[in-house]
């Protein structure tokens, strides 16, 4: 059987997210919770979650999360990470043993800062220097996979229902501002943990429903400048687009929304000057960007989140606000379970992103 | 306003048609010594052989008149005109008028056949009723001769030959249809209705006496002495101008009516006369002569009325023009085909069974004549019509005329339809 | 007439019930084949000349008349076909490169037949085109390296000039010469309507163009014909001819006698003489003249148009593209060795130059090896037949593609291949007035809208089905491509995978 | 009115606005028959004039005061007041062709009887520009001057 990275498979799914505008925590047993209404959605074959705000006592490093599917790639790949960073812990992330979630792999974490003299030679910045050695194990480190690279943030992924992916791995012990969870519904069977969602490079992290059909497109147009597609997937193709554009080309995040889920031509034609004037460069410019076909994504980052749907709005998405909170579900009911009364319902409508920014800098201390 | 028109066929009905144009409510008034409502005199002779009914021989629908408002009284002989009370007299009555139009064609010219007159089977050839008379006469076994080998005389031979044993046509002339055909071509005319329609000719040759039986002709004696068995005998030398009437009104008259010739007026400013009664100036060589041709006689009525009315319409000139058939042979005849003198010239074309002459005066078309080459026709008459410059034409004229003739400015008004004629 | 040793190639076949001897073949056939018998009514055919262009068959009336292929078999032979013993016989007799025209007829493979599309089932609507959006806006041109804004909604970018097409398709280059002008004329009225571009060629422009300038790409090519500051602002855009997909490395030659008045004034040279286009351009002897002659055009046209560069398709067309690009080249168009010509040299056509599947394949990747494929357009050339050539050659990796045969034949071309005889009975390859007129430019150019029309409504179909509503979103995506019976090597080349995988 | 008006600059001289002018002219109606087997053969009211390198096809411009009606010496041509239509009545027409030697523009043909363009009787458009190629004649009520 192939997996992820040796077959391109289409899958569908269910997202969930919250966020805290204010940096207030939030439990992980309530994004457990909504996502664990939908379990329909998902199929077993893989869940997983992305919080933010986990590590404030390593808010400065980086946390990987790696699977190992052997000693070698365990040893390979260390010696890789220990050369490239400068590690201060490196640890087995704590799970449950649980009868839903078996044949895992052996899953770690190390929180560490980049090794400051070969980030110089290596003549990249420093975001591009994490991602590129991140690109580096997934693609020729055999049997090892960095699923989570950002600071203060972790994804947590397996094959399995979420609601049993996140009892695994014991959220209910962590407190997050912002959670994104996914369950997933592959058509193919390959049961292979870097295969679930959330996809995570540095703190971008990526939970997506649906299947891009301009995936080639966008693959071959990311792959320009450096990226590897190693996934097949839609969402890691997703994660690279926005990536590349808000970090690469400095384009606000909503900037960047536009670009995957840019007006129809016919609408562009119709606005004003100014306006007509910036989707059409942004869509000559980005033409191999644009995103295609059903999906509905909710894209966390330590800026905040972003819930994008499908320019024709063929999938679901649901959003809601309750005092400093947002919510965001494919299906209605998975917001209401954990916020019964909210302020505000609305479902996320075609091509329109809805962008609620963290009000907090995560970033001060830097 | 009080129109009355004597005289039902082509001036005639052209004449009333065109008051009515211009005229909405005038009381209109045609009298017609026929029996029937105006018809076309000239198919007599394709009523004679069977190919066109009496009813379609009817140059308008009965309910045209009713609904144009114009009256027609048939068989109705105007006796006289009376100019100082301005009325006509026919029958016991007397009809008034403002303005009048003699429409009274041409009367057949009978020439003085010893023996002939008043013999049953003697007839000439002008109006349905001489048709229905010899056609009552004719039959398989009969023997036919006519005297005069012109237009009517050979139209009533043609029509004969398809219903009779035998035609002699007897001509003084010495070619066939003298008034459209030279004589090269009457030549060959002539061969060929006698091979068509086993017609015998007896050119330049008179028919001396008619010999009879009680008041029934058996033979005819010709000048040369020759005797030709005759059961029916058509008198078809020719017509003449019927302008008794108008010259016994004290209209002035020559061989025919006089009239201006742009308005159709007589002396008389009340009174108009149109059609073959009248002499026309040719506009081709300025000639006065009778030109008892249907068009000619349609565009003077149309004037006539038009001045009747009050309207402006005049003719701008006449000439004549002449298309007739013969067993298939057609032959279209335009202009001065008889012009002589140095002033004109001429080109033939002949080519299989067909032929063409045109003649010119200087570079002016000024004639035609066609046999089975009439093709387009029309374009030579408004080229003699108009006084083109023949050289000035980038296409030949010699083949079968079309809009190539003409350099394009000319062409583009051509296929338009928009020549100013 | 003298003896060739080559059997004629077709038969007239006349249905004598069916003939009406009106004579509709015999004023319509410029290569004299139908003729009246000596009563001028019967008519005959001589089939010597027949060169199957179907004018006679198309216009018949009662459709009496059939083109039959004239069988004359020669003994068997694998290698010794009769096709080369003709050519070979043509040669003796003319000691003359043989010429043809339109594109090669010889069985190369066609990649397009071997690569399948895909659509959407279950995972993934696919889209109506009926009811939803369906894009295929293309815009072409330079991009920059990145879209700069003051906000969202407020672009700052300094954007180099672009050209918005409303159709992926465009006219590729016929000029005035090869092509009649009511041909081009047709091709200018359809593009203007469908919302795209024809290509006046080398041949200048005439001034009955003027109208369409802003839908005309005009050319610059190694005759220079027609080539001055007017003409090329005259334009959407200018194209640098380097080579020709159906002859590559060869020049033109139009010959005299089709260089009427008109050609003349258009190509700017003296009435009926050979107006000749050298093999290379003489001020390009390497890239870096190149560069200079884009930016020669550039300023020329004060920066307000892209320029082009068109290629033949040969065997290292990626690493040229490439350096086309770098030299400055905004819109880079690859023309395959199927594409056709007006005349060319059979044996080059038939014989140089690769498959624009592959070029096209080979470059769109380099280009994005070379991280510069979005920074540039790439144009595919070289025969495409239908609608679903088009997507695939988008899928491949084209922003757009150049169609001259497909809307020839909309016009009447029949593939009869003897363009460069000057005898084109449908008034297309041609400039003897009697047969341009044949070619009604408010007819032809609406059969060309409707044609083009078609393959919108069927490129927007496939598209549907794979849940794409924007061609933006088909450009390079091999992923909707699968080989059948394609080899390993072609497959790698193509960037695609097997039907099945 | 609408009349039929030719472009020379279009016309291919194939003559198939002859052909179907028979057709549409003959008992039948059908085109092999119309023009090949019919006796009397049906006569084209439409003619092209010239060669292949000029020529356009020319029917009745059916004149608003048609000479050949007043010419007509049975009452067979009359011009149709409402549609303005100039008919021949061939049951009524002896075939003298006195018509044809006044009509200034050529456009009445001999068969048994005179024979000339009716428009094919105000059906829609006629057979000639129905059936014409390369649309150099056109049907229409401006004079011409459109294309």
């Amino acid at each position: 059987m192939l997996k992820e990275g040796q077959v391109r498979i289409p899958s569908g799914c269910a997202i969930a997210a919250i966020i805290d505008r204010k940096g207030g925590m939030i439990n992980g047993s309530e994004i457990i919770k909504s996502i664990a209404l939908m379990h329909d959605r998902s199929n077993g074959l893989g869940g997983g979650f992305a919080a933010y705000g986990i590590y404030p006592e390593h808010k400065d490093e980086y946390a990987f999360h790696i699977f190992y599917e052997n000693a070698q790639a365990h040893q390979s790949c260390e010696d890789f990470l220990f050369r490239h960073f400068n590690i201060d812990l490196a640890e087995r992330i704590p799970t449950k043993t649980i009868d839903a979630i078996s044949n895992g792999p052996d899953i770690w974490r190390y929180f560490g800062r980049v090794n400051r003299v070969r980030m110089k030679n290596s003549r990249l910045d420093e975001s591009e220097y994490v991602v590129q050695c991140v690109t580096k194990v997934n693609s020729a480190y055999d049997g090892a996979y960095i699923f989570s690279s950002g600071k203060n943030m972790g994804c947590f992924k397996a094959v399995g229902y979420p609601e049993d992916v996140g009892e695994f791995y014991m959220l209910d012990k962590y407190d997050a501002y912002l959670w994104t969870a996914h369950g997933r519904f592959p058509t193919n069977t390959p049961g292979w943990w870097g295969g679930a969602h959330p996809f995570n490079i540095l703190d971008w992290s990526i939970v997506h429903n649906g299947e891009i059909s301009s995936y080639d497109a966008n693959r071959r147009y990311i792959e320009q400048f450096g990226y590897k597609c190693t996934m097949q997937t839609d969402t890691e193709v997703i994660t690279y687009l926005f990536d590349h554009l808000v970090r690469h080309h400095g384009l606000p995040v909503n900037v960047a929304a536009d670009v995957l889920t840019a007006p129809e031509w016919d609408e562009i034609d119709r606005m004003e000057s100014e306006k007509k004037e910036y989707f059409t460069n942004l869509r000559a410019i980005y033409s191999g960007a644009l995103v295609n076909g059903p999906f509905s994504v909710i894209l966390g980052s330590n800026k905040g989140l972003l819930a994008i749907n499908d320019r024709l709005k063929l999938r679901s998405l649901t959003a809601a606000t309750k005092g400093s909170r947002a919510y965001f579900a494919s299906e209605e009911s998975a917001i209401r379970i954990i916020c019964p009364e909210p302020e505000k319902v609305w479902s996320v409508s075609g091509a329109e992103p809805v962008f609620v920014p963290l009000e907090i800098d995560e970033r001060e201390d830097d | 306003m009080k129109y009355i028109v004597i005289g039902g066929s082509a001036a005639g009905l052209a004449c009333a048609e065109q008051i009515r144009r211009e005229d909405k409510t005038g009381e209109i008034t045609v009298f017609t010594k026929e029996s029937i409502m105006p018809y076309s005199r000239p198919s007599i002779s394709y009523y004679l052989k069977g190919t066109v009914k009496e009813s379609d021989m009817l140059l308008r629908r009965n309910s045209y008149y009713g609904a144009e408002d114009i009256k027609i009284i048939t068989a109705a002989q105007v006796k006289a005109i009376d100019r100082k009370n301005k009325c006509v007299k026919a029958g016991r009555k007397s009809y008034p008028y403002d303005k009048l139009c003699i429409c009274t064609g041409s009367k057949p010219f009978v020439p003085p056949v010893k023996n002939a007159a008043g013999k049953v089977n003697a007839f000439t050839f002008l109006d349905l009723e001489n048709a229905k008379q010899i056609k009552a006469k004719a039959g398989k076994n009969t023997r036919a001769v006519v005297i005069g080998a012109g237009l009517i005389g050979m139209k009533a031979a043609e029509g004969l030959s398809k219903i009779c044993k035998s035609v002699d046509v007897v001509e003084l002339a010495p070619r066939v249809l003298p008034s459209i055909l030279d004589e090269k071509s009457a030549k060959s005319v002539k061969k060929f209705l006698e091979t068509e329609g086993h017609i015998s000719f007896h050119l330049e040759q008179t028919v001396a006496e008619a010999k009879s039986k009680g008041d029934v002709i058996t033979s005819v004696v010709l000048s040369s002495g020759k005797e030709l068995p005759c059961d029916l005998l058509i008198l078809a030398v020719g017509v003449r101008p019927e302008s008794g009437l108008a010259e016994k009104a004290g209209l002035e008259v020559n061989r025919g009516i006089i009239i201006d010739p742009a308005t159709m007026r007589t002396s008389d400013e009340n009174i108009y006369a149109a059609g073959d009664c009248t002499v026309s100036v040719d506009m081709l060589d300025g000639s006065r002569k009778v030109i008892a041709l249907w068009p000619n006689a349609v565009n003077q009525g149309i004037a006539a009325g038009s001045q009747m009315a009050g309207g402006g319409k005049t003719v701008a000139g006449s000439y004549s023009v002449n298309a007739i058939d013969f067993y298939g042979l057609r032959i279209c005849t335009c202009g001065l085909i008889n012009a002589k003198g140095s002033r004109y010239t001429d080109k033939i074309i002949n080519s299989g069974g067909s032929y063409k002459r045109l003649i010119f005066e200087g570079n002016k078309l000024v004639g035609y004549v066609l046999i089975n080459s009439s093709e387009n026709a029309g374009i030579y008459t408004s080229l003699i019509e108009t006084g083109a410059d023949i050289s000035a034409l980038p296409g030949d004229i010699y083949g079968t005329p079309g809009p190539f003739v003409f350099a394009k400015a000319e062409r583009d008004i051509r296929m338009k339809g928009a020549l100013a004629l | 007439m003298s003896v060739n040793y080559i059997p004629r190639r077709f038969t007239v076949v006349r249905d004598k019930e069916l003939c009406i001897n009106c004579g509709c073949c015999v004023r319509q056939c410029s290569n004299e084949c139908h003729f009246f018998g000596d009563d001028g009514k019967t008519v005959f055919s001589d089939s010597n000349s027949c060169v199957a262009c179907h004018r006679c068959v198309d216009l018949c009336p009662t459709g009496a008349l059939r083109i039959e292929k004239y069988v004359c078999d020669y003994r068997e032979n694998a290698n010794w076909t009769p096709q080369y013993q003709q050519e070979i016989c043509r040669q003796a007799e003319t000691g003359g490169v043989l010429l043809s025209g339109m594109g090669t007829p010889k069985p190369y493979p066609v990649y397009w037949d071997k690569i399948l599309l895909n659509a959407s089932q279950v995972t993934n609507p696919s889209i109506d085109p009926l009811r939803e959006p369906m894009e295929i806006r293309t815009v072409l041109g330079r991009k920059p390296e990145k879209l700069t804004v003051e906000k969202k909604g407020k672009s700052t970018v300094d954007m180099p000039p672009q050209v918005m097409l409303e159709t992926p398709i465009m006219f590729s280059a016929m000029s005035f010469g090869s092509i009649s002008l009511n041909a081009q004329k047709s091709l200018a009225m359809a593009a203007k309507e469908l919302g795209t571009l024809f290509n006046v060629g080398e041949g200048g422009l005439h001034p009955d163009l003027k109208p369409y300038t802003d839908r005309a790409i005009v050319q610059v090519a190694s005759g220079r014909f027609g080539v001055h500051s007017d003409y090329l602002n005259n334009s959407r855009f200018v194209e640098i001819k380097i080579g020709q997909g159906a002859k590559p490395g060869i020049g033109g030659h139009l010959p005299g006698e089709k260089v009427s008045v008109e050609v003349s004034n258009a190509r700017m040279i003296p009435e009926g003489s050979d107006a000749i286009s050298p093999a290379p351009h003489h001020d390009i002897y390497s890239i870096e003249d190149f560069r200079q002659l884009i930016w020669a055009i550039k300023q020329a046209t004060g920066n307000s148009k892209p320029v082009s560069v068109k290629i033949a398709a040969v065997h290292n067309a990626a690493a040229i593209v490439s350096g086309c690009a770098r030299a400055g080249a905004d819109i880079i168009a690859i023309d395959g060795f199927r594409g056709g010509t007006g005349a060319a040299p059979a044996r080059i056509r038939d014989n140089v130059g690769i498959p624009i599947e592959l070029a096209l394949a080979a470059a769109d990747q380099r280009l994005r090896d070379e991280g510069i494929r979005s920074r540039i357009s790439l144009v595919a050339a070289g025969s495409f037949r239908c609608s679903a050539d088009i997507v695939k050659a988008i899928a491949l990796g084209a922003d757009a593609c150049y169609c001259a045969s497909a809307p020839l034949i909309a016009m009447g071309c029949h593939m009869c291949q003897t363009c460069n005889t000057g005898k084109c009975n449908w008034g297309i390859a041609t400039q003897r007035p009697e047969l341009t007129k044949r070619l009604n430019p408010d007819i032809m150019y609406k059969r060309v809208v409707n044609l083009i029309n078609a393959w919108n409504h069927e490129i927007k179909e496939i598209m549907g089905g794979m849940g794409i509503n924007s061609v933006d979103s088909l450009r390079g995506n091999r992923l909707m491509l699968r080989g059948i019976g394609l080899s390993e090597k072609e497959l790698e080349i193509l960037g695609i995978k097997h039907a099945g995988e | 009115m609408k009349k039929v008006y030719a472009i020379e600059e279009l016309c291919l001289n194939c003559r198939l606005c002859e052909v179907y002018c028979k057709t549409a002219h003959s008992r039948s109606k059908d085109v092999v028959k119309a023009n090949k087997y019919e006796d009397p053969a049906p006569v084209s009211r439409v003619t092209v004039y010239g060669d292949n390198f000029l020529s356009a096809a020319l029917n009745c411009r059916h004149c608003d005061d048609p000479r050949c009606v007043k010419a007509c010496i049975t009452g067979a041509m009359t011009k149709d007041k409402k549609t303005g239509i100039v008919y021949v009545n061939e049951d009524k027409c002896i075939g003298c062709m006195t018509c044809l030697a006044v009509c200034p523009y050529g456009c009445i043909k001999t068969g048994k009887t005179a024979v000339k363009c009716d428009l094919c009787r105000n059906e829609g458009e006629p057979a000639c520009v129905k059936n014409c190629p390369n649309h150099a004649l056109v049907y229409t009520d401006k004079g011409g001057e459109s294309k």
